[in-house]
């Protein structure tokens, strides 16, 4: 049994897929007409379908962020036109959990930069289930800076449960990493784009996602904490979990109401893994959209309308705190 | 000044033991037999620090409720109750002041209020603070203590680290200094932004300073940590910070320091410093007639 | 072209294959057994990466004896020697070339003169090229072999270090892009150079990489080393490398690079560039008929 | 017996201050006048002075450079006005080979940075023998980068045989940690100042010795290689480090004839240690010289003509080549 309630979910589905693929294949090898019998089972599987994922809950959302099957990023950078990774931080190692570097995005050069979780349980041994250490961070604060000296925009992919929280990570400075990585980021005179594609877990996912454009999958979720640990830290019960989940306003409506997030992208019903390719390619279409409108400006007015994104967010203005009270 | 617990005598939590209030205030909230640092709460910690005057700003703004949040409590209650425990509105105090005679502004948080955990008045106040220091041309400090971005405010409150982080980085790229003390504990957002930003990290002794909590470090690795993890001591043989100083050091120290970074010439510190020769010689107790 | 050793076989010092010159220089010297790659002479790696022309600069500028440096020979002497055996007069040629349709300024070390050490002139020329390719601003690639700095040039070969890194410095000031190729070895004062001031650092398979040669490791440590140590393989493991290519691999991936750095859209790529799909088909031994 | 062969000379020169000694108390004691006696002792101990130590062959400087009293780099920086460490690389270490932070010199704001081996076998055990590993080079990055970003000067003490040659150090990507202090004292807009003080071994003496200004100590040694290792690399003989001495062209006088040393700071007979708070002194006021001048000069000015001070070195100029070689 998955611990994963949207992989449950598609248990039941799943043999419903079956049942319906068999009944074909006998419908065609057979003279009986079953294309009744046929069409039947698939109306009750859109009906299920939109039954079970019609609406998702956030905490459905949280499950959806970390399916196993959901595109990663190296699912996103396969369908670049070319992607040559750079490795290392220079320094120390080479951190799995962060891949990065030059890219070609429908003909443009990019330094692209993602969290990498593992699509199996051997690469998430690996890549520590996509949690960076410092170095991680030290590599994509080394990308980022390349971008900016050589005039490459940025893209990256955030999908990670948040920084890794080991002692050698401690030990290496987290925080100056992460701290560093900010400044990298904000201070890039080329235009960045982030895209939450997965789960994307406090800090340790902000790092990558300071951005002059902030795309969010409709089923990702982006949070000042996992709803596991905030439970934890404010109810010391960590199986209230769900009930974090709803009350960190955490889902991609959420954050772009909040002026957080500045696009969302749709997933088909069920979730942007029961179509990767087609969800893959509409990112990266608005990628390269938000690419073409950015590379239009000139440095110095990018960066002052990124200071000014980052600074209205959360500013207190009589105004703007009314707004923002009476969504609720 | 806030009101807050006003009994006579309080327990150390180190060595356990009973100290006078007064004497423990009297030592800079220090416990005069093991050493251990209270902490202090901001308006203690900024009568220690200046050298008069304190000219508070952004203490209009106000923590509101953006996410509605309820679980025991409704958010706003809470926000009531650490108000009336601590004195505070917010778990930041910024301002500018004096110290040594050096102006500077000065950015005090506080683990009294919410656990000093950063909202959006937090980030916006130390944005507020470091955007007029940069007009002023005056250095910052600021004394870091946290336990992260604060929950209740979900994805608005991790944003504070993107925001100080923007602030941080104009105010630097004109050449003024940011010094960071990191007090007990800092961890989470605010150590993963401004307070690892700055030019000087220094520590207060045996803070517990990090990214990750302890807790949530030995529920990863299923076993305890060692004591001295993650302490000031522990961060300064890892090479991150600069230095480590025990708070009767801190407002010498914090002058020395201002001195370097506002390439003060001996005659610059004769006129208008309170000297370097009574600075080395302040003794404790100092500060608290301050 | 110079004159070399004219056997017509050699022998792998990897895997003892004995292996027909011909057929070496056609495999870009890489051992068709074991597939070892043998230290290339400069004007054959010129060969093999550059489209078709290459335009040398410095070339005039010759090594002379600034410390009159005697011990068995005299340092004359075992330059006119190297010189003979190599067909070089440095150990490095300098020059600009296209590479896949890109110009580049071309840089490339060759160990067969003096170990690839640095001396005057080595550093002489890198900076020419550099000061040049800054002017007509074209990205610069460096193919880096050497035992460090030149012990007959004494601290003339050491500042090299400092001058190229003035070079190297405004080069990449005005955004211009330093990839460097770490060849078998690269060590010393070439490695704690430009080699590892590069935007991108690509090393040959198993190339020996390192500040401190092999054996002063081991006469300080008093141990034997891994062999995998210090290879290409393992500074990448270790974070210190962007990534290690087969020489097979050398030019389309040189390619790939320069397309990236210079901003190369697809139509600048059809319209000038023999074209991304020639360069992904790229077969062995194309490169040795150049 | 000691293998530093001027320590070897000082031990018969020591005997002889003893007896002088003695026989000034005797004399002092009794009322026989032994000031004839003590005046020829005294004549014969400044003979003997001036025939050890009158000249000294570059092999017998390498050993002056080493020797155990000459003052460190913590020797000159104790006499600065004030000084406040600053420690750690913010990533992995605080390498204590290393040292440096804010000072006062003369009234002045610098950032100081040098190179410190131990006075003793225990300290020389924590500092490594003062050869840095990369956390100590990358330090020296990051303080120099801290006076380029404040305003603050940067002056530099030079004492190490070399760069650690450990397997730590070079998994720790040890020429990047020099190539990127190169990098940072070469693009510092602020005025530099080197002292080698005491032995100024290869590349990783240079990471901290790009200057504009740089001083050596008269019997300071400043080498591509040590002694031994060049003859360990040329001709597979450590012993022939006598050899390799005298044709490296390591003194301040070799090295001031190549215009890498502008300025030599002089020692008294003997060595500075035979005075060291003297010669300390005398440094300190050089180098406040120097930064006064340097101070004077625009950013655009010092990095121009710190460029073009170091593309002149081995320039190859028909003219600089024949007066080069005119020298020997
Ligand atoms: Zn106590
Ligand atoms: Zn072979």
């Amino acid at each position: 049994m998955s611990n994963n309630v949207i992989v449950e979910r598609e248990r039941g589905l799943g043999e419903l897929e079956r049942r319906i693929a068999e009944l074909r294949e006998a419908s065609a090898a057979q003279p009986l007409d079953m294309s009744t019998e046929v069409a039947a089972l698939e109306g009750r599987y859109r009906q299920l379908l939109a039954e079970l994922f019609g609406t998702l809950s956030p905490w459905e959302k949280v499950h959806m962020a970390r399916h196993p099957a959901r595109p990663t990023s190296l699912d996103y950078i396969a369908r670049f036109d070319r992607f040559d990774e750079l490795h290392g931080d220079r320094h120390f190692r080479d951190d799995p959990s962060i891949i990065g570097g030059f890219a070609l995005l429908r003909g443009r050069s990019v330094i692209v930069i993602g969290q990498q979780r593992g699509r199996d349980t051997k690469e998430n041994l690996k890549r520590n289930f996509g949690m960076p250490a410092p170095e991680g961070y030290r590599k994509a604060t080394r990308l980022a800076r390349l971008g900016a000296r050589l005039g490459l925009p940025i893209v990256t992919f955030v999908d990670t449960k948040g920084a890794d929280p080991g002692i050698t990570s401690e030990e290496h400075a987290q925080s100056e990493a992460i701290a560093t990585a900010l400044v990298a980021f904000t201070t890039a005179p080329v235009p960045i784009v982030a895209t939450i594609a997965g789960e994307g877990g406090s800090g340790g996912a902000l790092a990558i996602a300071i951005a002059d454009r902030v795309l969010m999958l409709e089923h990702s979720t982006y949070s000042v904490a996992s709803p596991e640990g905030c439970a934890a830290i404010l109810w010391s019960d960590a199986g209230k979990a769900e009930e974090a989940a709803a009350r960190l306003k955490l889902t991609a409506d959420d954050l772009h109401r909040f002026g957080i997030v500045d696009e969302i992208v749709p997933e088909p019903l069920g979730g942007a893994h029961r179509d990767a390719t087609a969800v893959v390619n509409a990112t990266l279409d608005r990628i390269d959209a938000a690419l073409s409108g950015l590379t239009a400006l000139p440095a110095a007015r990018l960066l002052e309308d990124r200071y000014q994104k980052y600074r209205r967010i959360g500013q207190w203005q009589a105004e703007a705190q009314e707004e923002i009270e009476r969504v609720h | 000044m806030p009101k807050r617990d006003s009994s006579l005598w309080t327990k150390c939590p180190k060595c356990g033991e009973v100290l006078y209030r007064r004497d423990l205030a009297a030592n800079l909230d220090v416990c005069s037999r093991c050493g251990h640092h209270f902490r202090m709460h901001a308006y203690d910690r900024i009568a220690m620090l200046a050298d008069g005057d304190f000219t508070e700003i952004g203490d209009e703004i106000a923590p509101g409720d953006p996410l509605g949040w309820t679980d025991k409590k409704t958010y706003s209650a809470k926000l009531a109750s650490d108000r009336e425990q601590s004195g505070l509105n917010e778990s930041v105090v910024c301002g500018f002041a004096t110290i040594g005679g050096f102006a500077v502004a000065l950015a005090v948080m506080d683990f009294h209020f919410r656990g000093g955990t950063m909202g959006r008045v937090t980030g916006e106040r130390i944005t507020l603070l470091l955007e007029e220091a940069r007009r002023r041309k005056v250095p910052c400090t600021i004394f870091a203590a946290s336990g992260g971005a604060r929950m209740e405010e979900g994805m608005l409150a991790l944003m504070q680290m993107a925001k100080t982080t923007a602030a941080v980085t104009r105010f630097m790229d004109d050449g003024n200094a940011l010094i960071v003390v990191l007090t007990d504990p800092t961890t989470g957002g605010v150590a993963a932004s401004f307070a690892f930003q700055a030019d000087v990290i220094v520590a207060e002794s045996r803070a517990m300073i990090g990214f990750a909590g302890r807790r949530v470090i030995e529920q990863t690795i299923r076993q305890r940590l060692p004591d001295q993890f993650q302490t000031a001591e522990f961060l300064l043989e890892k090479g991150a910070i600069d230095m480590v100083v025990d708070r009767h050091n801190l407002k010498p120290t914090l002058i020395r320091l201002l001195q370097y970074v506002c390439h003060a010439t001996p005659s610059f510190v004769t006129l208008s410093a309170p000297q370097s020769g009574a600075v080395e010689g302040l003794s404790k107790g100092d500060h608290a007639a301050t």
